[in-house]
């Protein structure tokens, strides 16, 4: 998208739009379990974003040629409603949303032990309710949980966050005035423990040493992010005995790697 | 609506009529009880209005949008309502993305005439220049859990978000200019209708099926009924068959129902329709 | 559909716009077979309706994971010809089309004998060549007949018939001026031998007591309507022998029950 | 349009061959003999025409609809011709709903070829405001039941449903506005073209293939003569081949066939033309 | 199409716009497998079209149930790139497209031995780069070689041609302004060793006698393409050893016969 | 664009890993090698511009088309930029007709953005009345020949074909009508983004994956870069993970090949610039 004239003061004395200061998250809510029919599910507000994710899996896999015969058949579908953007999207799905599906795949599958399914399919849908930027991070955050839920192996948790830039300034967290006037986005996954980079997209135009900026503070958001979702699933499960997804989870691991 | 095949190898369609006939549900409610309603309406600050309305586990979520748009060219003078459902993936494993299904294009025209033919909008005064320009009014459902019962959370989601919903107000020039002011204004809604669907269950008419009684359901009557106790619109659905008076139990039924839920519903929400008149 | 101002009189001494009283039918044509191809069919003329219905089946299912192991599977599709409609209608199906092919699928499934074929399927196509109000009344009653004419094994005939509200007055069996102007429309359907109504519809707006009114009136109208399915059936088949379809169905009754 | 093949079963291509060599059919016809054509013209009142024609037991309904629309950017003085097929699921087991596949988009264009290329309507008779209104007239075929020779049924069912269709007369002011008058008027028809379909049958050829003898054809052409002997438009299909002097013998079979189908349909509806001139 | 008014001169002293004689073909370039994957391919310039053809097979039918019990399932699509018409063309297949695809299929199908490939599916995929008029010969011609040099077994190859009427006289092998502007146009296809015409189709407007001219006329441009073809195919492999195909052409022949 | 499985069954995972290990690959490229690069440009005489570009055996041709349209709503002082590509079926076994698959899709809005962000097309220039006509740039992209790196190919063959457009030049009159001239001009070109693909294959970084190698890379990361040596946009594609140091790498090998390229590319293409400045 190209950017507005930089005449438009996006922060005034170190303070953002919305009240922020340059390395400051947005709040963020995360719910575990909302939906009752999903195998799994979360819920997550994160500024005004409002995101569903549900997982339905492992199950069978239709049509039944897709299935793999050495690991599960892993999809996702981001999805924008009607009424998440200013103007009315239409329901079909847009060539953006289906890249960000295939981004959103790819940022998560690394982080799942598919190869403890073979020929059985999970699904991860992620319904954007309210959308103010950043909700591919915000998506991948909440769906990561959802696969928590569903009781799905993992190596780790897959935690989002974006950098970007405005006003000369390398910022934490871009909303979507952010995004449509500043002058670049760069938004980040990772799986915590071992920090690998699930994803990475840029867009805009930052020199070399912004660039490196930016990805060391959107590293430092995934991190916060991170705890705010360990924090999520202790508070979901605490009352609860020790989930069995915790142990499938590790077993899950051994027999990977 | 039939995904709750898988369900009944555990609840057996026997269970079901045991309780039946004792006047009971196997969730414990009795033939005509609801199962708890809640709402939550404006809880979306990007659309023009919005409601969440949950029945038991049923969740549906409607947003409106309101629009600038061209009328249908046999009426100038009228503003345009279309109604959308997105049986989203996320509220049941038999509901698939891609473009509408035939249970997706039903459960809309039925919310669709329970609005349009009770004429809870008037669509005439959101008209802006007659021929040209009018409001569009979207409303879209998002059905986020399936647990039986779509058409009646459905219908209450819609009315909710509709009446929720502001538009910017305006001025139109002599040339036709539309210029905003900045102050809102609700959609000039005029009836409130509620949805109630019976079913019938062997001898025996309940309401607000769940997803698993819908397994063992001969056939249903979704009845939509306005704020004077009149019928706007019904639709007969599932293979069975209704007999005249079992029709007039059906209509007896809804009419008590719906004027039950409307002022349940309205007791709740008085806080956000205060401003209104 | 909004209905316009009462000014306009539809109905002036008793007599409607196209000279019926407010009990009476339009005139109805039944023709029995004239499709050779297919294995069933049924050409109605309702007033100025002018439609063909054809049956194909019992036959094998596509694709194949439709079938289902204990009936036939049944399908309907209700279509209208560019040429049906006072403005050209496009012809890939409207979402009307496709509400009104469900609606007269359920109006028809319980009069089949789906039982007695499983894994088969059973397709009624309803072709709108001309509509001037009530098609999917006619179309169902078509349908109907086209399904005899198959030899499908039916409990009994499925007969239906509208009746509606306009100024002021419930009358039968609405044109397509009156549907358009009037205040309310309830169509129906009924299996005459048991009186089970298996189509019932409305919109438009009627006290309670005007809509048992029509109701009682359009399930008069069935009975009517019934009576000309007969005769068409009667004359049809009079100078062959007696057709082994109905017998067929009476076996097929007993199965079933 | 090879749905014949079930067929084939029981009428062996043994049997068609050999009636064959006896320059017979097995129904009977002759080698260059149609069977049966009826026409029945004007039988839809919505429609501005219409023509049901049957050869045989093939059956297809012409509709005509006169819009008005826009004219094609680079014939800014031209009205639209578009020609549409419908393969209705009613016609033949094969037939399935759903988007137009490549057999009935052949059909339509081998139609619309037929019609354009003769000039049979003068489109730039129907040209309103230049560049801006036009009419657009709509041909719909409905297929409604298939026993061979789809081809020449469409393509007479299209041009006697034209020949039929009467557009309101009107008035342009100099502000460009349309007046409608009371009167109609026919439209512009200059040419009556036929397409007859001329198949080979290993040495013989022969025209009017019902479905039986579809299931044997090696290919076939299919070929528009205007009312003065000229070829509009010629298709071949199938994929057998054709030598230079089939070619030559092809085209005056069609030539003969298709005045004397001309004109046996002109005789049999001499009642409706009357008024035309 | 219809055509323009006739005051326009396409021929001027016997010299048509192009610079060409009445009777004389474009310039015809052939290249013999120019792409790497397709397991044979050919790439032609026909004046100003500029085609490319891929030929994918014998291999796997998808989806299954269009495999042939007795022979391959022999496939063609002709496309037009949206860069190559004078006004951007949409990426979805017209429905002249899709005609097309069928009438080449008709015209190359005739010279394959399907009949040795039961099960199997051949594919041949034309994609018009640039158009001129005449793209069904050239893309039928190119895909002729194409199938050659795919090593597929062929009675003949396939050579086609137009001929077609401007100002009055039957020319050969309209180009794109002659085709708008002209009076009639005649594509052929032959198989040249047995004459026999797998393509024909005509629009415009011709008395049988100017009919029989401009076939005469098609034929033998077919003949001359039909050289170069040759041509192009011996100066592809006269350098390689005999290649294979040629054999297996002559093998599948006799089996087919 | 993962076809390349069943070449893996020739050239197996370990042969190419061994090779990596001596920092060679197995057609004998270092690992930051790039297979050959030939352009041909303005090949096309109908398309406003054109460029066809092969790396090793893969080949994309990109088409240019200027034509008039609006502008979107909410930049009314723009021209329009799309680009599309078209996996067409003579590139590879794998690649079906029919709508554009989530591949296409990809690759199309990462040659999109490289162009975008980049500002490579002033925009701007390309409004001619405000908020009502401006011109469209449609960049169409071909893959004829699927062997391997399509990011860097189509990306590279699209800022050619781009360089190589030429629009007529035009007057408007007062009233806002749009007279051409017959003189034509290039597109407003301002950058030369280069994209380069960086894979990750073990503990090893390559650029320009070959066909065979697709099989066993772990992750990539396409990096636009332009002239200045600014990143112009970036995506992470494949399941791997990088860690930061790795991205670190990327971002420096792909600076250095991009300049590169894009050096060697303008020098073979000097000619067909020269009239430009």
């Amino acid at each position: 998208m190209p950017k507005k004239a930089k005449s438009e003061k996006l922060i005034r004395r170190g303070v953002r739009t919305d009240g922020r200061k340059i390395h400051d998250l947005r709040n963020i809510k995360i719910e575990v379990g909302p939906l009752e029919r999903a195998d799994g599910s979360a819920y997550i507000e994160w500024g005004n974003n409002k995101i569903l994710a549900a997982v339905y899996g492992p199950r069978e896999v239709h049509p039944r040629h897709l299935a793999r015969p050495d690991r599960a058949f892993f999809r996702c579908r981001y999805h924008m409603a009607p009424f998440s953007t200013t103007e009315r999207k239409r329901p079909a799905p847009s060539r953006r949303e289906r890249e960000l599906s295939k981004v959103t795949r790819v940022a998560l599958e690394p982080s799942i032990l598919t190869k403890l399914y073979p020929r059985a399919g999970i699904d991860v849908f992620i319904e954007i309710l309210q959308s103010d930027g950043g909700t591919r991070c915000a998506g991948i955050t909440a769906a990561s949980i959802a696969l928590v839920d569903a009781g799905i192996p993992m190596k780790d948790l897959v935690a989002a966050c974006a950098a970007g830039k405005i006003d000369g300034k390398i910022v934490l967290d871009l909303n979507e005035v952010e995004d449509q006037e500043g002058d670049a986005d760069v938004p980040v996954a990772i799986m915590p423990r071992t920090g690998g980079i699930s994803l990475l997209q840029m867009d805009g135009i930052l020199s070399q040493t912004e660039f490196k900026e930016a990805l060391e503070l959107a590293l430092e958001g995934c991190k916060q992010v991170y705890e705010l979702q360990k924090e999520a699933l202790t508070k979901a499960y605490v009352q609860e005995e020790a989930p069995v997804k915790d142990e499938e989870k590790s077993e899950g691991e051994e027999q990977n790697e | 609506m039939s995904d709750s095949y898988k369900i009944v190898a555990k609840i057996t369609k026997k269970q079901i009529a045991d309780n039946l006939l004792k006047n009971t549900r196997i969730d414990g409610r009795g033939l005509l009880d609801y199962r708890e309603i809640t709402t939550e309406i404006g809880l979306l600050e990007k659309a023009s209005g919005s409601a969440l309305v949950s029945i038991g586990k049923t969740k549906v979520l409607a947003g409106v949008k309101v629009e600038m748009g061209e009328p249908y060219p046999d009426k100038p003078d009228a503003g345009v309502l279309t109604v959308n459902v997105e049986l989203t993936p996320l509220a049941s494993p038999s509901f698939e993305p891609g473009p509408p299904s035939e249970d997706a294009i039903e459960l809309a025209r039925v919310v669709d005439r329970g609005i349009r033919e009770s004429k809870a909008v008037d669509l005439n005064k959101l008209c802006i220049v007659p021929g040209k320009k009018v409001f569009v009014v979207f409303v879209d459902l998002n059905v986020l859990n399936h647990s039986g019962n779509l058409f009646d959370t459905s219908a209450l989601a819609s009315i909710l978000a509709l009446m929720n919903a502001k538009t910017r107000e305006y001025t139109v020039s002599k040339g036709g200019q539309l210029k905003y002011k900045k102050s809102t204004t609700h959609l000039p809604i005029q009836n409130f209708p509620v949805e109630v669907t019976v079913a019938k269950i062997g001898e025996k008419m309940v309401v607000d099926v769940s997803l698993e009684e819908e397994a063992v359901i001969d056939a249903q009557l979704t009845i939509a009924v306005g704020k004077d106790n009149e019928i706007c619109a019904i639709q007969k659905s599932l293979i069975g068959t209704f007999s005249q008076d079992e029709v007039h139990q059906a209509l007896q039924i809804a009419t008590d129902k719906a004027k039950e839920i409307r002022e349940k519903v309205l007791r709740g929400v008085e806080g956000w329709l205060e401003g209104k008149e």
